[in-house]
């Protein structure tokens, strides 16, 4: 099989390969716990602090407001589950929106079972959610706001500055789930006006099972491990120094060529736009358009669906082709009956939300990477829909020209 | 995730299209739900048996391979015997589908049983005629 | 500097270089995550479910029962925390004992803020919990048992298997934390009788930041980290795929290692215990004699402090001495002002428990690391009770002789 | 953890042991708080200076590092200097401690307050009999 082109970045990235030589001296000889007094040990907690220090030099933060955890899922479940713990005799309501991540939106149909009560906030057609609408959910009784940074489907960047303004006006927590930007678009806690700020290291060429999380001073949250000592006391548990490490190494690298490669990226996602709309008939992109992480593009093309795409791609028939990887919105890989929720939420009817096919590039994806697998998802499309009993070319359920103003097919059948 | 089994009729399917002047259809599935499938059977009326089947399928990967099953399956068969091709002989014949797909994407023969009671209604109507 | 022996074991293992090597091409070009399709996914997937099948042979589970975590830490959390979320509404009482890791009693004390009741058996003066006592504590409001499997400090295994009787023909939901037990001497969930048991990789030659949770089919938990569908919806996450295969290999190590490396360790424990009683007056030995892990050695020195023991033998004075790693008791080290409540749980009296030396074995210490530590042991003891202002040799406060039954001494000053 | 300096009074404690008829001693702490020290000083009585002081200390490194800087810093001073000699001063003389070591682990200047408290209160008595 020739060399894949990976266009799934979103779900997790490549290590860096001076991350995984970072690491290594950590997962061998130097396998001391940060905990112990004895010179091992110690070696480990300067290890720690040193990849601390540069987490928090990525995300402007001061290293003492940086916790290490297993990744996004513990720190997004940390930081709903704790807040509310440490502020449920001030109120029990918390503001969200509708396309967050599983990781948050579970957590917080957790506590609705408990009794909170939980304010879903709609996005416009590109994902945004809006500030004002913010601002209008403000309770008394509320006590966190968690707004995504960037939503890892459609790549929408939401105005966390404007958003921050206002929690900060009003004395209520703001947490933001920050997995896909940190290492990807600048992050400045101090910018951004965030309480409290989630990251994975795998997103941004680090490590699986180690990530962080951010927690301004004087915030009040409980732990969500109790136990030993580390991390003074507000997570528990040994370290993954050779993750920690990772974590650090990977940190230090982004802060290095982010903005760069965030150009680059944009570029080539601007070019891809470009091509599918002058390329295949039919489709509808989806996200935001220009506010968008740079290495994200989302687009339905009508009249298939989205694992047989996939499948398509990364299972060529011709001995010769490139596998590609992509990713889909379809209930048939959610694992669910229903597709994506955040392209529901952007007013998508069910069939093109089964037919979104998201690229999420990185580093490693050329220009050339990226033409090929035009070609190839062009190609593949236009097979599908040869044997599509529902497609008719040109039909104007969604075409791309009414795009951005939100596809108002109805149900086909 | 799929058997070898799934992917070669995903990625080779049998009798794709559709049978010219059909003698029964049936489709089957909501594009709402990520899955349409379109049956047309062609059937030799002295014998009872279908000649040609087609299909085309919008949906997933276990939509589209047991589309192409079903109709290798129902090929050359009597009305009766196609009758008895089952979700579950259609899924075993594919070595076996990944639980979660053994409903939303395994309608395939229904889509069949429904071009041969399309076909049945048709037929009586003729007969009575 | 030469090659320092290592004697820390129970606080973290070096991990095997099988296991580093199996991990290898998951850190790197395997890098793709288990939860998507195509086929670098369903290759990750594979591995996992293999780390799976491989934890599940080592602790006699069925492999459906088996969850990943990112370590005993968060495992023991899930438990105390995951059983009592999805049984309030039966009571709000559980049992443990004083000698638990903070990682059990830390939850527990949060769950005491919120109104649950705690029982706190005590242990002889062994260590050992008494079933008996168990099954008197045991209420109607009772949810859950947690006994630890054996003890970090002193070594002490507890009988599980007569605890999980009593909890079985109670109907009371029994959880093991097996830390320490797990690859170092036979685990059997079935034999033991457990309902749910915590483990972490790299207390037997696994990676930091991986570990798993066992939990028997029908027991009621609620999950500790909502999100994705990873972990049949148990246990959010994108999987530490490295992390994880590094569990599978230690795990089929462990499995074929096992029991003569316990043979082995026991002996070498047996023979520490008789060359200290026989050279270095009044010390006491602490935790059960017999009824404990086979790398496990645990002593009060009497009159001199267990950081300075510590220090002294991990940064030699001599440019030829090899630094000798170990573990104590003793408040300066726990990071609080009190000493070990494990060593004071045996009735110890405090000046005993901040002079209690941890020798903790692994596969790579040899009998004649082992007896060039003991050397070092008692040139540092002799050195630093030189300097004590309190010790008199013989005084029998805490002879040898004696010490099986229970150091009497009283407060020396 | 500790700084170099602290490694080095600990591993190389300077003036430990007993001043034999010491004119003042001086002993804090406790052994169930895991700390113990005893300072002991000689006294030149004309200068009112501190000719020769030891320590014995039971205790962690902290606390063995630091009995020894306050012996190095009190020889030779007088008794008034010598009462200077805070735990601050201490503490800065070895180029800091951990935080969590500056009020358990360093009691050796009270153990040095102490021992002058006992000589002067000696003196006291000697010059009223
Ligand atoms: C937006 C977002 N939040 C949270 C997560 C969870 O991260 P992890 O799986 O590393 O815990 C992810 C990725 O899965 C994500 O894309
Ligand atoms: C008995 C026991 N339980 C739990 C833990 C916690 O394990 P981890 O630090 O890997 O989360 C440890 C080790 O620290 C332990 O020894």
């Amino acid at each position: 099989m020739k060399n894949a082109i990976f266009l799934d970045n979103a779900a997790t990235t490549r290590a860096d390969p001076e991350v995984i030589d970072a690491m290594e001296p950590w997962l061998s000889e130097k396998f001391g716990s940060p905990a112990t007094l004895y010179s091992m040990g110690s070696q480990a907690k300067q290890a720690i602090d040193a990849a601390r220090q540069s987490f928090a030099d990525l995300i402007g933060a001061d290293q003492k407001d940086i916790f290490f955890t297993s990744g996004a899922t513990e720190s997004n479940n940390w930081a709903i589950k704790g807040v509310a713990d440490a502020l449920e005799s001030k109120g029990r309501h918390i503001i969200t929106d509708v396309a967050e991540h599983h990781s948050i939106l579970m957590p917080l149909r957790y506590l609705e079972k408990k009794g909170w009560e939980v304010t879903y906030l709609p996005t416009d057609s590109d994902g945004v959610v809006n500030p004002e609408a913010v601002a209008a959910a403000i309770r008394d009784d509320t006590v966190l706001v968690s707004i995504v940074h960037a939503n890892h489907e459609i790549g929408t960047i939401q105005p966390i500055t404007a958003i921050g303004k206002i929690t900060s006006e009003k004395g209520v927590i703001f947490h933001v789930n920050a997995a896909q930007t940190v290492g990807h678009i600048p992050v400045d806690v101090n910018h951004l006006g965030v309480d409290l700020l989630s990251s994975s290291a795998h997103k941004f060429y680090g490590p699986k099972g180690v990530g962080a999380m951010y927690i301004r001073h004087g915030v009040r949250i409980t732990p969500l491990l109790h136990g030993g000592t580390q991390e003074k006391k507000r997570r528990a548990g040994t370290h993954n120094v050779p993750g920690i490490v990772g974590m650090g190494k990977a940190s230090e690298i982004a802060r290095h060529s982010l903005e760069a490669e965030a150009t680059r990226l944009a570029g080539l996602r601007n070019h891809i736009f470009d091509w599918v709309e002058g390329n295949i008939d039919d489709i509808r992109i989806n996200g935001h358009r220009t506010e968008r992480l740079p290495g994200n593009v989302n687009f339905s093309i009508e009249g298939i669906e989205g694992e047989s795409i996939m499948l398509s791609l990364s299972y060529p028939t011709a001995g010769d082709a490139r596998p590609v990887y992509v990713s889909t919105g379809s209930a048939c890989v959610s694992g669910s009956l229903e597709p994506s929720h955040i392209l529901l939420a952007l007013g998508l009817p069910a069939e093109l939300a089964h037919g979104s096919v998201r690229i999420t590039m990185a580093k490693a994806d050329t220009q050339e990477d990226v033409d090929y697998a035009l070609e190839t998802i062009a190609a593949v499309a236009e097979r599908l829909r040869s044997m599509s009993p529902v497609y008719k070319r040109g039909n104007k359920k969604c075409s791309a020209g009414n795009s951005s103003q939100g596809c108002d097919c109805e149900a086909a059948s | 995730m799929y058997t070898e089994k799934v992917m070669d009729h995903f990625q080779n399917p049998r009798n794709m299209g559709e049978v010219e002047n059909p003698d029964g259809v049936g489709e089957v599935g909501n594009p709402q739900c990520g899955d349409v499938m379109r049956i047309t059977i062609k059937v030799d009326e002295e014998q009872d048996r279908i000649d040609d089947v087609k299909f085309k399928t919008l949906g997933c990967g276990a939509a589209i391979a047991t589309s192409s099953m079903v109709t290798e399956l129902a090929k050359g068969k009597t009305l009766d015997e196609a009758q008895e091709i089952s979700r579950k002989v259609v899924a075993e014949a594919l070595g076996g589908l990944p639980p979660q797909k053994m409903h939303c994407s395994n309608l395939a023969s229904d889509g069949l049983q429904k071009a041969i009671e399309d076909y049945r209604a048709r037929h009586a109507k003729k007969e009575t005629v």
